[in-house]
């Protein structure tokens, strides 16, 4: 649970996305979800698909880990697949049962728009299983940076983040521990009436935002001593590498957008 | 002792809405290279001390002056530089999201550039034994490791003075006779003055100095064999008396031959071995 | 009442690539009455064992009696309200669990979640304060007020308002000043004395294993390394150090003594008061030959 | 674990909230911190299991310190905690897609209804019962339109209504007599 919950879905590894800079992958996906919606006919929904399951293989990620892991997102692809074959009454039927009747232009958007909701889902997945939560947070802070000239507060956000991310795991340590002391003083969260669940939270929010705020006491304090004083003037250890794979997997993309247009009908 | 690297002069200071003061009229110095014990019941005002020393808050009366630099609003940044501070929960000071991260945080809000960074980072870990734990999460680490990481992180800004706020509190024996150990390594090593703000007795034994806080005053101060001398009086501020000051003052009851109270286990047995050994 | 833990293992996280085996093949028995204290370092399963002692955790392997109870692994248990009255547990920093506005309604929480009535409840809060030495009048006063010592007290009172048959707690004394600790421990074992209530008691502190306890376990990766009396697992200083952990100061101090003097004392005393004894009668009786 | 905790807490608030220097900024800056981690924390792990409704009906409690954040602290932690923390949820339990619409549509929830605690006179149960309510109108819309881009039609996303209403009113229901006796600890 504590690990799932860190790193989120991030499976370690060594494939090219992998090692790819967090900024380059942003980018791509950022990107992948604007074209995603210029395919409209057979050939450009297949480059699309192409080129996503080209980006799965190169992850390396196990399929079963992908399958795993989307299986509450799959339902909702499928259940879309079968909500526009149903809902559409366009074109020639293909397929009737009784009163069940299926059109051409049902199956196809079916298909369509289904399959793109799927490469959306895969595309962005791939960016959170292959980048931790804090390398997508220094590539998002390096990518708004120049933001900064507008006063808007890149630099804090970035560190709010990373604090979080921090803290997440101690907070949920905190959680279990007060969970198991109510416990043991008579709480029961999961049975009896609504009513009663509702209560039975009280004893857990509280000393979990008591806690929250001694610690965010403490912690400002620490801060404090260890000489931060805002963003200004800081240096910054993490470091960000561009690579010559970043710049050749966004031609690539760009190549692939190309093409799209081209294809588009 | 040599030149005093800080002193404290006629320093009190209140909290807002706060009737009682929380230190009243304190001064003394504190030499350069020496480890200094604060010892003292709840809410003696031990904590608002290393406060005021890191500049985290100021004084409403007195003036601090470290390292020849007199502290106010304007030098604090330059004075927390050289004063770390090392607090009680290992939980609530780790910043970073791993350990490298943590220790190169005191460092990024100095500006250090970041080749110097980097090399730091490393240095510092290894003083503290973490040197391979550079890419360890803080939830991984157990207490004692966080604090020498925490340590790691002060030292890393290179500072003349560590101030230890109960670091050591929290640990079990095992982690609190780590960090202690470290701390004193670095201590021998690297010339840093000591500041450790402790209910652990055995361990105010083994410093240059103690203070004696209560009630916001400073009640007492000298030589672990001054302050123990006091015996009974220490537990009537909350405190405790050492083990073997309390067996030495057991053994000399029981007819044992001992000139004096002894503040270690080690000088205690030598001591019984040199005297009852002549047969 | 009695509790007995039969060959219980426990993984947490089981059957997840994070799986992690905290205890395994753990056997101790606690005849209602005991005061038993649970040694070991960091990691060696300590907390684990305990939450096992009210159905916190259920083992993932062997069983738990607990009282008339048994919690077998691999079994549904429904409805262990009852074995948690009866088991009350002390965790560490238990003052992180407070959350109601006043005093009073902090220690009538548990009672009143166990069935009791308002007024019963109240009556046990007012008691409960007494036996934890703090004055009635902080009864209507927010917890979150009080010292931190006074707030340890409070949720103290919290579990005793329950009227455990037995006690288990976790490092009750940690953070605190030594005279706080003192108090502390002080308190339960007048408790253990007077209403003969079983006790557990993990303790990082060998002096108080020793003190206070009629039965010790020595918990060392998991597993049960020893158990007995404080005089026969202290009987042994070496292995406990061996293991790295700390032996009472006196035993500690023992041992140096006779290695300067390259003896070896009748027995391991476990009291400053013998010991000073034992060192004047070996000076006297000729010391060192 | 000192005395007097009590108004240290109440120090920290008006150092927090009166004054501009340093101090406070980093204390704010923590803070908000500390209110993502809860979300997402309060989101994955602290449900309550209700006896109806599909997908086992659990419901999460990730909008509880949304709101906390919101009346006890202003629209701008309620806009935080809210884009940040819901977005970092989406982003790390595979809804990845729904991550850039949560930042919008969750950090608008936690600005308004800390918006409304703010400027709103009245009595405080009022306040926050609206506040509530407009949060919850404010995801019924929003991820409606969200989902109407992602499904491709208008029909599926009427689906999600049922739950984001429930997870709206409980989380309601737990903080609007809470949020009082927090602030005051605070
Ligand atoms: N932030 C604060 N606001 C108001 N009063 C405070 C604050 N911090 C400490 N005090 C008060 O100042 C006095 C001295 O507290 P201080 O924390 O310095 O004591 P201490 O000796 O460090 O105690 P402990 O051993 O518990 O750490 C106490 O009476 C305390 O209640
Ligand atoms: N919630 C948890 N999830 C996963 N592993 C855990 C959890 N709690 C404890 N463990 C692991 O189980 C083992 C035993 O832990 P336990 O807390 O019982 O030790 P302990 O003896 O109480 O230690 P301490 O003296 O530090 O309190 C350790 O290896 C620990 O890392
Ligand atoms: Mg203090
Ligand atoms: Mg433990």
């Amino acid at each position: 649970m504590m690990e799932k919950m860190i790193f989120g879905r991030y499976v370690p590894g060594d494939s090219l996305l992998h090692r790819m800079d967090p900024r380059s992958k942003l980018i791509m996906v950022f990107l992948f979800v604007i074209v995603v919606f210029i395919a409209n006919n057979v050939p450009t929904y297949a480059v699309l698909a192409a080129y996503t399951f080209l980006m799965v293989g190169l992850s390396r990620i196990p399929l079963r880990f992908l399958y795993g892991g989307l299986k509450p997102v799959f339902l909702l692809v499928l259940f879309t697949f079968l909500l526009h074959i149903f809902m559409t009454k366009e074109g020639d039927i293909v397929f009737e049962l009784g009163w069940l009747k299926i059109y051409e232009e049902g199956l196809r958007q079916g298909i369509f728009i289904s399959l793109r909701f799927l490469l959306l889902i895969l595309m962005t997945s791939l960016l959170t299983l292959t980048t931790t939560p804090i390398e997508i947070t220094d590539g998002l802070e390096t990518l708004l940076n120049p933001l900064k000239k507008f006063k808007f507060p890149v630099h804090e956000l970035a560190l709010m983040m990373s604090i979080s991310l921090r803290f997440i795991p101690t907070l949920m340590q905190e959680t279990d521990k007060i969970m198991k002391a109510q416990t043991a003083r008579g709480v029961e969260y999961n049975s009896g009436p609504v009513k009663e669940r509702i209560k039975a939270i009280v004893p857990l929010l509280i000393p979990l935002f008591i806690s929250s705020f001694k610690r965010a006491e403490e912690l400002a304090v620490a801060m404090e001593a260890r000489g931060y004083k805002g963003g200004e003037g800081r240096t910054k250890y993490r470091q960000l590498t561009w690579g010559m794979a970043d710049t050749s997997m966004i031609l690539f993309l760009a190549a692939v957008t190309v093409l799209l247009f081209v294809l588009r009908g | 002792m040599s030149k005093p690297l800080v002193r404290i002069e006629g320093v009190s200071f209140s909290y807002e809405e706060q009737q009682t003061p929380a230190l009243k009229n304190i001064t003394f110095d504190i030499s350069e290279g020496e480890w200094l014990a604060i010892v003292g019941h709840n809410g003696s005002g031990k904590s608002t001390l290393a406060k005021l020393l890191n500049g985290l808050q100021f004084p409403q009366e007195g003036t601090i002056t470290v390292c020849g630099t007199v502290l106010s609003e304007d030098t604090v940044w330059e004075v927390r530089k050289n004063v770390g501070m090392v607090f009680q929960n290992p939980d609530n000071q780790f910043v970073g999201t791993t350990v490298r991260d943590d220790v190169a945080f005191g460092l990024e809000n100095h500006g250090v550039p970041r080749e110097t960074m980097v090399e730091r980072v490393q240095t510092s870990l290894d003083k503290v034994k973490m040197g391979t734990f550079l890419n360890q999460e803080p939830h991984h680490l157990s207490g004692g490791q966080k604090q020498r990481v925490a340590i790691a992180g002060v030292i890393a800004l290179q500072p003349a003075i560590i101030i230890l706020d109960e670091a050591t509190s929290m640990l079990d024996p095992r982690g609190r006779a780590e960090v202690i150990e470290t701390v004193r390594e670095l201590k021998d090593r690297e010339n840093i003055t000591v500041i450790s703000i402790t209910h652990d007795l055995e361990e105010a034994a083994k410093a240059d100095r103690i203070i004696v806080m209560n009630k916001g005053e400073l009640y007492r101060e000298g030589t672990p064999e001054q302050i123990f001398e006091m015996d009974e009086e220490l537990v009537k501020l909350g405190l405790d008396i050492p083990f073997p000051v309390k067996m030495s003052k057991i053994m000399r009851q029981k007819g044992i031959g001992l000139t004096k109270t002894y503040l270690t286990e080690e000088e205690l047995v030598t001591e019984l071995w040199t005297s009852h050994s002549k047969m | 009442m009695d509790i007995s833990l039969k060959n219980v293992e426990y993984r947490y996280q089981a059957d997840s690539p994070f799986e992690r085996l905290a205890i395994s093949d753990v056997s101790i028995d606690i005849p209602s009455g005991t005061y038993l204290a649970v040694i070991g370092h960091t990691g060696s399963g300590k907390s684990t064992v305990l939450q096992h002692l009210n159905a916190l955790l259920k083992p993932t392997k062997g069983s738990v009696l607990i009282g008339s109870r048994e919690i077998k692994a691999g079994r549904k248990e429904k409805n262990l309200k009852g074995v948690r009255e009866k088991v009350g547990i002390v965790f560490q920093f238990p003052e992180h669990q407070l959350f109601e506005e006043t005093v009073e309604k902090d220690i009538m929480f548990g009672p009143m979640n166990f069935g009791v009535s308002e007024s019963e409840a109240k009556a046990r809060a007012i008691a409960a304060l007494k036996l934890v030495g703090l004055p009635e009048d902080i009864l209507e006063k927010s917890p979150f007020d009080l010292s931190g010592g006074q707030m340890r007290r409070v949720a103290i009172a919290g579990v005793l308002a329950m009227e455990p048959e037995v006690i288990v707690l976790d490092e009750p004394t940690a953070g605190l000043d030594p005279r706080g600790r003192k108090e502390i421990m002080d308190l339960f074992y007048s408790l253990h004395k007077k209403r003969n209530l079983s006790t557990v008691l993990v303790t990082h502190s060998m002096e108080d294993a020793a003190r206070y306890a009629d039965e010790i376990v020595v918990m060392h990766q998991g597993k049960v390394f020893t158990k007995g009396t404080p005089d026969q697992i202290f009987s042994d200083p070496v292995a406990l150090l061996e293991l790295g952990l700390d032996v009472p100061e006196v035993v500690g101090l023992q041992l140096k003594i006779e290695e300067a003097f390259n003896t070896k004392f009748s027995k391991v005393s476990l009291s400053e008061d013998e010991l000073a004894k034992m060192v004047a009668e070996f000076l006297e009786g000729g010391g060192p030959q | 674990m000192r005395k007097g905790h009590h108004k240290e807490r109440g120090n920290y608030m008006n150092a927090a909230y009166s004054t501009s220097t340093g101090m406070s900024k980093t204390r704010t800056l923590v803070i908000n911190a500390l209110f993502i981690a809860l979300t997402v924390v309060a989101t994955m792990f602290i449900n309550i299991k209700l006896p109806i409704m599909g997908n086992g009906g659990l419901i999460h409690l990730g909008n509880v310190p949304l709101f906390i954040a919101a009346f006890v602290f202003g629209r701008k932690t309620g806009a935080i905690a809210g884009a940040f923390g819901m977005g970092l949820f989406d982003l790390i339990s595979g809804w990845a897609v729904w991550a850039p619409f949560t930042f919008i549509i969750v950090g608008l929830m936690g600005y308004l209804a800390g918006l409304m605690a703010e400027k709103m006179p009245g009595r405080k149960v009022v306040v926050y019962s609206l506040a509530v309510i407009v949060a919850m109108l404010i995801k019924i819309v929003g991820y409606y339109f969200a989902e109407v881009v992602l499904y491709g039609n208008w029909i599926q996303p009427f689906g999600s209504i049922p739950g984001n209403i429930m997870q709206v009113v409980l989380a309601g229901l737990i903080v609007i007599p809470l949020a009082g006796r927090i602030k005051k600890l605070f």
